[in-house]
């Protein structure tokens, strides 16, 4: 037989201003089981706490109801009390008699019925409560990051720094990321390989971080502390244990003529090659759509053609027949850094939501470049080493114009977002142009100047005032070749007037979107994304670096467009959030969570197409013998939120859902049937 | 059906299966018959009169015939998607059922009911079958018979309850809930109850009144159907198998006609197609929530 | 197959040729028309500027005559026509009020603003297999008729084709409003070349052509201008009113500019006609201003 | 009260996370509303099993509010969207059944949602009030009522 007992709070007057608190708790003092009703001033002060410890004591309860506010706010207090006189917290629970009832109503005698009846129902339910565990779960403590730009480096780097191992994963043959292919930054100008190639080499050579360039996150498995995680080390077709970077193989490679992606394109490489002189880790990769020897063999060639790196190669380190290979790795927490990629302007489209411009020309006009390619066309280790040339003639141009927000802020392009570093890049733009080319002229469309963040507008106002970029506001129309000449077609929205100009070369300010295949991977951690794909944080303003799944997090322009002081930023806290974790031995969780009755469930799996966390796994019940019996669903209480989705799912009701259970819903049911008013009170009935 | 008696006794005879689950001629009409030994495999019949879904046989909760061996089902269209459902829901592996169907052409409502099928005895989910080839059979027999009539019962007493008022209509299933002795026959021959404990049967708590009021009535076959939606092979075998003749296939055709409506979903014999109960689109209608 | 067919005012008067060509190819095409009975007025070019209830109630009678008439499709060749067709069947879907008001209005509760509205370049575009192999059928087949093959033309969409994009894009986008290619794949399919050009889009003046000579004749001057220096031998048209202002007014525009353009405009059922094999006279080539013979007589 | 004296009593399930929280901010903003709802609070609407509405019917309940996260709000990201099927089921087989839907309301109320809370509330219990209570469902244990022919067990 249960002992409940029932502390009904007055809340000062909050509540026994409309509840008459007496008759509520001399109500309930009639229901069976309850063994102790009293009502209080204020059952959150520390007396009225030590009420319910001297209850608990006196009357030996065995479960307690507090009658007061939402349990939002003092549900933790109470349980906290209950457990400091040895019961199990989880036989303590809240009515809400205060924000459910005495503040939204005034007649004195309804409220004081509601009030009754809400406690009753929490006094079935608690009476049906069981004592819960908390659940703990070893913590695998190191990291797993993957992308290895800014964002992923710094993240690394702290978590290594604060003594935790971190596995690094990067899909390009080197790290670095975008952030190696800039020429200046801003708003310091300063040169960002002189400060980013440091950090590359420090992650390199941290005894700490397990570093896997060219290699893919294959599939995460796991919950918080306990993730399984299978990369793919895509095979270079080098033996990266024998080489030792001197680069012979790429002097021997005949080919030289294959765009040069560090490059976007502006300049060639050949088939064996490192992305850029500073790669870390230095060690070359072959491209096997261009290489010779590959493509001889791709068409099924009966002797082997070219080879000549591996004649070269003093170390041999060819490796032409090394395949892909899968490693796993046991991490605890893991921090998503994949960055972005620029919006692509043409119609080609990724993402079948974003719409190109065909109306600029891009990709039929040579001189209509994006920002990244003027990033390599003014940074010093470029294909112009530093020139501002054009692509087509390589003439230095005289006239050049920014147009941005392209993709940006354009929901007929399929993009609502500010792309947020445009306004930035763009002001650097016109000043590195100015600083190379003295006579030159730089003209920017803009929509709104948007330079918010320490030293922003004092730079971008310089790019105006002092290195004399003409800023009009306003879109262009279209672009159009005309000989050698390109004829921009805008208008100037503070003129009231179209703007037609000639320009030697258009540099669009296209959007950041993320990396083509955000979405899959977000699949494979089961983190939610925004309709763009950019990773959805647990919460826009508290947990802008947790994701919806416990145990990952998010850092850099894979969340939202970022510059590098935001996503170094990200990374730091990203970090700090995965040292907090491994802080601790064991994780402790709230016992909430979903239970399954093996006895009866019949393994029809309902509950694990429900269940948002894949929480559920599947659990083979064998006999002695070693036969299998049945398979039926077993819920790892280490992913487990405790939603009770699978509870409403199964047919069967053979999953239960710790501290709601169809037995507690059911008791609170039932007690719509006791209204509580016939016991006589002051209250009285109507 | 000769071949039927054939591909039987081989598959007996082979030890591909261990028991052959089918049909034979009983002194009222057919009834099921388990064969183990391959001379018995002369008993088995496919006529007509085959109306029961024998899929029932297949669910876990038999275990005495799953304690035969792998079994052989004779199936028609409609008992294939039933076969369907338990594969789609771990009941049974496809490999663990060798599935003989017969191409058909209609069945009568009741295994009694002698002679050529009229719209007076042809069973109500016949006309207009789209799936009178058993498309997941392992074995396929027969000619494809022409097509049956079509009953109008169902759908004339379907149309008849949505004119009604809702007061109206809440009083015929009242009266209709108030005839059921809670026999649970229509759960006993349904395919897709394979529940090893009911949730009628849980006491603690109790989910559905356990007495045969026309509450508790209403609250088991409101169960049933919810428990069905997106699931129900449509076999009507509930409805046949009621012994106060309640309509019951009315509640699941009902419910069958929202998911339809609902979720573009159509039960089929496709294992392989999930079930829309389970999933969900962001874009999923919700006008009557405020 | 079978199309609605709502001819507009334009394709018997300033556009017959428009017409005449159009009914040649469609039974070429394997396509019946079947004009809307007792169609009326789209209302272009002034009761939208005045009445927007009005501008509703014109284009959305035809629309619901459609509807009756069982025309689940209905081509309006001319670019005006379409726009307001269009755009009537766009504010209804979207503005309830006006949906019931214009029901009201034009006494039809029955209308359900179902038809679609299809310009002659989007239903040729979706018919350039057709024409393809129609037009090398012809060319195998008689060596005699002027061949349209290798005529290098520049596509000239106007301004009301495309846009405004949400009316025209809706509600499926058939073609990028700023950067379209249905022209250019119709035209690849008849044999001829279509040029890249700098003035596709571009405004031909029409709305000014009573009001603004001067307007006229400069946007006429460059778009002539700009498909010459693209290397274009003929302009390639979908609207009555391109057509009046480049091919009637180019003498003028060439006058004041002080030179000659001599650059034919075809309708693109023209070129499409020619393609398959239907003669100058039959298509109502006789009927333009600029001689078409000389681009078409080459030396094959 | 009205002149009948009839108290409609309006069970509401509601999620924790959303409907719970808004209906704590209606509480906060000193809202007005009316007496008649029991909130029976769940961590979410993904919990909700539509035989928990028919408990509540036979055990008194004139009428039911069904309430939490809007979509794409779910504390558990999808719980709501599970439950919105549920309910459409629920919603369009009841009618069927001869149950008045209008004594079931389902809503999305947010966190920041106090108002709406309270305007589903007031017009739940208005709608229900007007429906009259819905003891013809708790009578159907009372045999024979419908003229059925075997009363008196």
């Amino acid at each position: 037989m249960s002992r409940i007992g029932v502390f009904v709070c007055h809340c000062g007057e909050n509540i026994a201003r409309t509840v008459d608190c007496a008759a509520v708790a001399k109500r309930l003092a009639e229901l069976p089981g309850v063994a102790h009703s009293v009502d209080y001033k204020y059952m959150c002060s520390d007396p009225g706490q030590a009420l319910i410890k001297q209850a608990i004591a006196e009357k030996g309860l065995t479960g307690v109801v507090v009658a007061a506010c939402s349990p939002h706010m003092h549900e933790k207090t109470f349980r906290r009390a209950v457990s400091g006189a040895g019961m199990n917290p989880h036989f303590c629970e809240m009515a809400n008699i205060r924000e459910h009832c005495s503040w939204i109503h005034e007649d004195r005698v309804k409220a004081t019925d509601k009030a009754t009846q809400l406690a009753s129902f929490i006094v079935e339910k608690v009476k049906r409560n069981r004592p819960l565990q908390p659940i703990h779960i070893p913590i695998e403590r190191r990291a797993l990051v993957i992308g290895g730009g800014i964002a992923g480096i710094q993240a690394s780097l702290d978590i290594a720094d604060g003594n935790r191992e971190v596995v690094l994963v990067e899909k390009e043959p080197s790290i670095g990321g975008h952030m190696s292919q800039l020429s200046e930054t801003f708003p310091t100008l300063d040169c960002s390989q002189c400060i980013l190639t440091p950090r590359m080499v420090e992650t390199y050579q941290h005894e700490r971080i397990r570093l896997h360039t060219y290699s893919e996150v294959e599939s995460v498995e796991g919950y918080i502390g306990n993730f399984t995680v299978r990369i793919r080390k895509k095979s270079r077709s080098i033996d990266e244990e024998k080489c030792n970077g001197c680069g012979a193989c790429i002097q021997a490679c005949p080919n030289r003529k294959s765009p040069n992606e560090f490059d976007t394109g502006l300049g060639k490489r050949t088939s064996v090659y490192v992305p850029f002189p500073q790669a870390v880790p230095n060690i070359p990769v072959i491209d096997r759509a261009s290489c010779l020897f590959f493509r001889g063999r791709a068409k099924g060639a009966k002797k082997d053609v070219c080879k000549k790196c591996e004649a070269a190669c003093g170390k041999g380190a060819i490796a032409f027949d090394r395949e892909d290979r899968i490693i796993e790795e046991k991490v605890g927490a893991i921090i998503i850094a994949t960055g972005y990629q620029l919006y692509s302007i043409g119609k080609e489209q990724a993402n079948p939501a974003f719409k190109g411009y065909g109306e600029y020309g891009y990709g039929t006009i040579p001189d209509v470049i994006d920002g990244l390619q003027f990033e390599r066309l003014a940074s010093a280790s470029g294909p112009t080493a530093g020139k501002i040339l054009r692509p087509s003639d390589g003439k230095e141009p005289k006239r050049i114009v920014f147009l941005q927000c392209i993709g940006s802020r354009d929901p007929a392009k399929g993009i609502q977002f500010c792309s947020k570093i445009c306004c930035m890049y763009v002001a650097k733009h016109t000043m590195l142009y100015k600083h190379k080319v003295h006579g030159g002229q730089a003209t920017v469309f803009f929509m709104d100047v948007r330079a918010a963040g320490k030293g922003y507008d004092e730079f971008s106002r310089r790019a105006i005032e002092e290195d004399g970029a003409r800023y009009i506001r306003g879109r262009v129309s279209k672009l159009e070749r005309d000989g050698e000449v390109i004829k921009v077609y805008g208008y100037d929205t503070l003129n009231g007037a179209p703007v037609v100009m000639d320009a030697d070369m258009v540099v669009l300010a296209t959007a950041m979107v993320p990396q083509t295949g955000i979405s899959t991977l977000a699949q494979k951690l089961s983190v939610s994304y925004d309709r763009y794909g950019f990773i959805n944080e647990a919460h826009p303003k508290l947990r802008p670096v947790e994701t919806n799944t416990a145990g990952i997090f998010v850092a850099g322009a894979c969340q939202a467009p970022r510059d590098i002081p935001d996503s170094v930023s990200m990374a730091s806290a990203a970090a700090a959030k995965v040292l907090g974790l491994f802080s601790n031995e064991k994780l402790e969780r709230e016992p909430s969570v979903a239970v399954v009755n093996r006895e009866l469930c019949t393994g029809c799996f309902h509950c694990q197409r429900v269940c948002p966390y894949g929480a559920i796994d599947r659990f083979e019940v064998k006999d002695r013998k070693g036969a299998l019996l049945k398979t039926v669903a077993e819920v790892n209480k280490g992913i487990c939120q405790g939603c009770g989705t699978c509870q409403a799912a199964c047919p069967s009701k053979s999953v239960e859902l710790e501290g709601f259970t169809d037995e507690q819903v059911f008791a609170e049911i039932n007690a719509l049937e006791w209204t509580g008013q016939g016991v006589s009170d002051e209250g009285g009935r109507r | 059906m000769r071949e039927l008696k054939d591909l039987a006794r081989r598959l007996l005879e082979e030890g591909a299966v261990k028991v052959v689950i089918g049909y034979e001629e009983g002194p009222v009409g057919v009834r099921p018959v388990f064969v183990t030994r391959p001379a018995d495999a002369e008993k088995l019949v496919f006529n007509s009169k085959c109306v029961q879904n024998l899929a029932a046989y297949l669910s876990r909760r038999r275990g005495h015939i799953a304690r035969l061996g792998k079994p052989a089902i004779v199936v028609k269209g409609c008992d294939a998607r039933a076969v369907a459902g338990l594969i789609r829901e771990s009941q049974l592996k496809r490999e663990d059922v060798v599935m003989i169907g017969i191409r058909c052409g209609g069945v009568s409502l009741q295994p009694s009911e002698e002679g050529p099928l009229t719209p007076a005895t042809v069973a109500d989910r016949c006309g207009g079958c789209e799936s009178r080839e058993p498309k997941l059979a392992d074995h396929l027999l027969g000619a494809l018979p022409p097509a049956p009539p079509k009953a109008t019962r169902m759908s004339e007493l379907m149309a008849q309850i949505e004119k009604m008022p809702v007061a109206e209509r809440f009083r015929f299933w009242a009266e209709q809930f108030e005839r059921c002795v809670r026999c649970n026959a229509c759960r006993e021959v349904c395919p897709m109850c394979f529940c090893e404990r009911c949730i009628q049967d849980k006491s603690q708590p109790q989910w559905i009144e356990t007495s045969p009021h026309a509450r508790g009535n209403l609250s088991w076959h409101f169960t049933h159907a919810m428990h069905l939606a997106g699931r129900c092979s449509s076999c009507d075998e509930c409805q046949r198998a009621c012994p106060a003749g309640l309509p019951l296939g009315l509640l699941n055709r009902k419910m069958a006609e929202i998911v339809r409506n609902r979720f573009e979903y159509q039960v089929s014999d496709d294992p392989t197609v999930p079930s829309p109960i389970g999933a969900f689109k962001q874009q999923d209608p919700q006008e009557f929530i405020k | 197959m079978k199309i609605g067919y709502y001819p507009g005012c334009s394709l018997s008067s300033t556009g017959r040729e428009y017409n005449e060509s159009l009914q040649v190819i469609a039974p070429l095409l394997g396509v019946t028309l079947q004009e809307i009975e007792d169609w009326n007025c789209c209302g272009a070019s002034s009761a939208h500027a005045t009445n927007r209830q009005l501008s509703l109630a014109l284009a959305a009678r035809n629309l619901a005559l459609a509807e009756t008439q069982a025309i689940p499709e209905v081509l309006a060749p001319c670019a005006a026509c379409y726009n307001r067709l269009a755009s009537a069947r766009h504010a209804l879907a979207k503005d309830t009020r006006a949906f019931e008001k214009t029901r009201e209005v034009l006494e039809r509760p029955e209308f359900s603003n179902s038809v679609r509205v299809k310009t002659s370049v989007e239903w040729l575009r979706d018919l350039a297999p057709v024409i393809q192999k129609k037009a090398e059928e012809t060319a195998s087949r008689s060596a005699t008729s002027p061949s349209v093959k290798g005529l290098k033309v520049a596509c000239y969409y106007g301004c009301l084709l495309v846009r405004p994009p949400e009316v025209t894009q809706w509600p499926t986008q058939w073609d990028d409003p700023e950067d379209p290619s249905s022209m250019e794949t119709v035209v690849r399919a008849t044999g001829a070349e279509p040029v890249r050009w700098n003035r596709r889009l571009d405004c031909c003046g029409a709305g000014f052509s009573l009001s603004r000579l001067d307007s006229v004749a400069r946007l006429g001057r460059e778009i002539l201008q700009e498909a010459k220096k693209a290397g274009a031998q003929a302009l390639v048209v979908a609207c009555p009113l391109c057509h009046v202002n480049l091919d009637f007014r180019q003498q003028a525009i060439a006058r004041k500019a002080g030179g000659e353009f001599d650059l034919p405009v075809f309708y693109i059922t023209e070129l499409v006609g020619l393609a398959l094999g239907a003669s100058q006279a039959q298509l109502g080539l006789n009927r333009h201003y600029v001689r078409t013979d000389s681009v078409l007589e080459r030396s094959p | 009260m009205t002149s009948t004296g009839f108290e409609p009593k309006i069970a509401a399930f509601v999620c924790n996370w959303c409907t719970y929280t808004g209906a704590d901010l209606a509480g906060t903003s000193r809202i007005q509303m009316a007496t008649n709802v029991r909130i029976i609070r769940l961590p979410c609407t993904g919990r909700i099993d539509p035989l928990f509405i028919i408990k509540a019917f036979e055990r008194g309940a004139d009428g039911v509010i069904v309430s939490g996260c809007h979509p794409a709000d779910c504390h558990y990201t999808a719980g709501n969207y599970h439950a919105r099927r549920r309910f459409t089921l629920f919603n369009d087989f009841i009618e069927f059944l001869g149950i008045d839907s209008r004594r079931i309301t389902f809503s999305w109320v947010s966190a920041s949602e106090g108002q709406k809370w309270a305007d589903i509330v007031n017009d739940t219990t208005a709608r229900v009030r007007e429906l009259g209570p819905f003891s013809g469902y708790r009578d159907l244990v009372r045999s024979g009522l419908t003229g059925g022919q075997d009363a008196g067990t």
